[in-house]
């Protein structure tokens, strides 16, 4: 194979093809291989070649095609590009067409036979989808060439409209809740009725013991969901009846419990005790 | 550049952009090589304003800068556009909700003790909003904060009769196995 | 509905919607009350088509529908709005894309078979992560290979009203008819 003879390129240089290299200068081999992994693959590259000579695609000169997509993948290989299995695939096929283009032809042969026609096929198929292909990338396209408009509207604040609710998504809101509450007790106690009553009276009694109570040591994590709402309810129900109070200093801050008879001077928040 | 381009130029621009373009703004969308002064820009934005007098939206100077937008006359078309989707209220918004309403009278403070985080103004507010729920009075306490129940528009809405019609606070103790088999008429 | 408020109403309409409307969706957008059949919307759709033709934008009708946008003469003005640049598809993911827009129903070895190289996931990835293709059903042949077609939203992109509209595929000329008339142009 005499890389001379043929005007085969080894570069393209600002859109020149750089068939020779020129004998001073100095090409380096990353260029090369921009070069040579540009193409799509062994159909690509054999349009290419056949561009390149202006050949008629309907009549390639497979002899001296073939030649030239040799020193190609020899190249490649020269420079260790990663060759797809294909590009195998076709110098095969393309030493097969050779081969039978040599062999006497026989007179019942048609012109269909044409050793070649597949491959010409082929080569067709994938030039006219390769034109496809540039001619989408020239339509207009949204975000780059032409762009949508959306100017805000003006409404009025109560025509927006209203979400809907449904009852057992406000239960199952509440059940979330109550269970996101409950996190840290691992077991599931039994159904047992704790009366609300009942509660009531033990955090009275627990209230005159200490005077002052906070909020949460109140929930007793054995006792389950039922017990907190139990609970709740239970201080819902004294604060209703005006036997407690129910303090916070601020925002966050903590809850306490007072009975309703203690006044604020008298307890110290801080330190939570009764300070007389 | 040309009269009636730059009036093109500037429809283009104006109608693209995301925010409000001040002419300050809209002068460095050109080079000294566009040939176009900001007197020139003032004048085509006022013929711009004079030509969509006659439609269905405007090229309004707000604030920041100029914006086309859809006027006010129309704003009845406009707004259906949104209704085709209803919005959803968000979960800190319903268990804010399901709080009041099974806890009330309830504060804030109690609200995010509950749920374990701060409640947000906004929630409050689209609630009172909505009129589901409303200050019944203030807690004797530091603050006096606002202790809030539900209103009876929200017992309208869910289809009540009273409060003690909500699904009872017991049943959530099972309320996997019962399946929420509530005898309510749910109507929207 | 008179034929000057109808128009400054679609106006408006269109202006502010996010998503090209199709007529029959803006038909919905009036009651019977308002008095406007297709044939009245149609036509005022032509003249909003005509009243923006010496403008910088455009009402244009692609795959779902009417959109206003900016006119492609105006990019280099529109484009200076964001510092972000447009991507750039590769060849091989536009190949895969005509073969897809052309043959459809496709399948990958179809594509591959064409293309004379494996058709690479990523390609197909990121053209169904953009949208503009989808599988359309199976190939009734051993592994029930995905056949692939392109979307509405692919058609809407590339401002194409259907498929009839895409750039003519060039038409294969067999080896046979070459034989026979060798003064054929060559177009390289």
């Amino acid at each position: 194979m005499d890389l001379m003879n043929k005007p085969t390129p080894l570069a393209v240089v600002q859109g020149e093809v750089i068939t020779q290299p020129p004998e001073d200068l100095y090409i380096p081999p990353e260029a090369l291989e921009v070069f040579l992994e540009s193409f799509e693959g062994p159909l690509d590259l054999l349009l290419y070649l056949i561009k390149k000579q202006n050949f008629d695609i309907l009549n390639i000169p497979i002899a001296k095609i073939t030649e030239q997509y040799m020193e190609y993948m020899l190249l490649m290989q020269d420079i260790k590009l990663d060759l797809a299995a294909e590009y195998l695939v076709m110098a095969a096929i393309l030493a097969e067409i050779k081969a039978r283009l040599l062999l006497p032809i026989h007179e019942e042969l048609e012109e269909e036979d044409d050793p070649r026609s597949e491959l010409i096929r082929r080569l067709q198929q994938y030039e006219r989808f390769k034109q496809a292909a540039e001619d989408i990338d020239a339509l207009q396209r949204e975000q780059r060439d032409t762009f949508s408009i959306s100017v805000p509207k003006i409404v009025d604040e109560v025509e927006k409209p209203l979400a809907d609710v449904q009852l057992d998504e406000l239960l199952q809101a509440f059940q979330a809740v109550i269970q996101r509450m409950d996190v840290k007790s691992s077991h599931q106690i039994k159904r047992e009725s704790l009366s609300i009553r009942e509660k009531m009276t033990h955090i009275l009694a627990q209230l005159q013991e200490g005077n002052f109570l906070p909020f949460y040591n109140l929930f007793i994590n054995i006792e389950g969901r039922q017990g907190i709402v139990v609970t709740f309810i239970a201080i819902l129900e004294l604060l209703k009846t005006h036997l407690i109070d129910v303090v916070q200093t601020k925002a966050y801050a903590e809850i306490y419990l007072r009975p309703a008879t203690a006044s604020e001077e008298n307890i110290d928040i801080e330190s939570g005790k009764k300070s007389l | 550049m040309e009269k009636q381009q730059l009036k093109s130029t500037l429809e283009a621009i104006l109608f693209s952009a995301n925010d409000p373009l001040s002419s300050l703004q809209l002068e460095k969308y050109f080079d000294p090589k566009d040939q176009v002064n900001r007197a020139d820009l003032k004048a085509t934005l006022v013929l711009l304003q004079q030509q969509y007098h006659h439609s269905g939206i405007e090229l309004k100077q707000v604030q920041t800068g100029y914006r086309f937008q859809t006027r006010q006359e129309y704003k009845y078309w406009v707004a259906k556009h949104t209704s085709e989707r209803t919005p959803k209220y968000s979960r800190a918004l319903l268990e804010t909700l399901a709080i009041i309403a099974y806890q009330q009278p309830t504060t804030r403070a109690e609200i995010e003790a509950i749920r374990g985080v701060t409640v947000s103004s906004n929630i409050i507010k689209t609630l009172e909003e909505r009129q589901w729920i409303r200050v019944l009075g203030h807690k004797e306490v530091p603050g006096r904060p606002a202790m809030f129940g539900t209103s009876r528009e929200f017992l309208d809405y869910f289809n009540l009769k009273s409060l003690n019609e909500l699904p009872k606070l017991s049943d959530l103790v099972s309320v996997k196995d019962v399946n929420f088999s509530l005898n309510l008429e749910q109507t929207t």
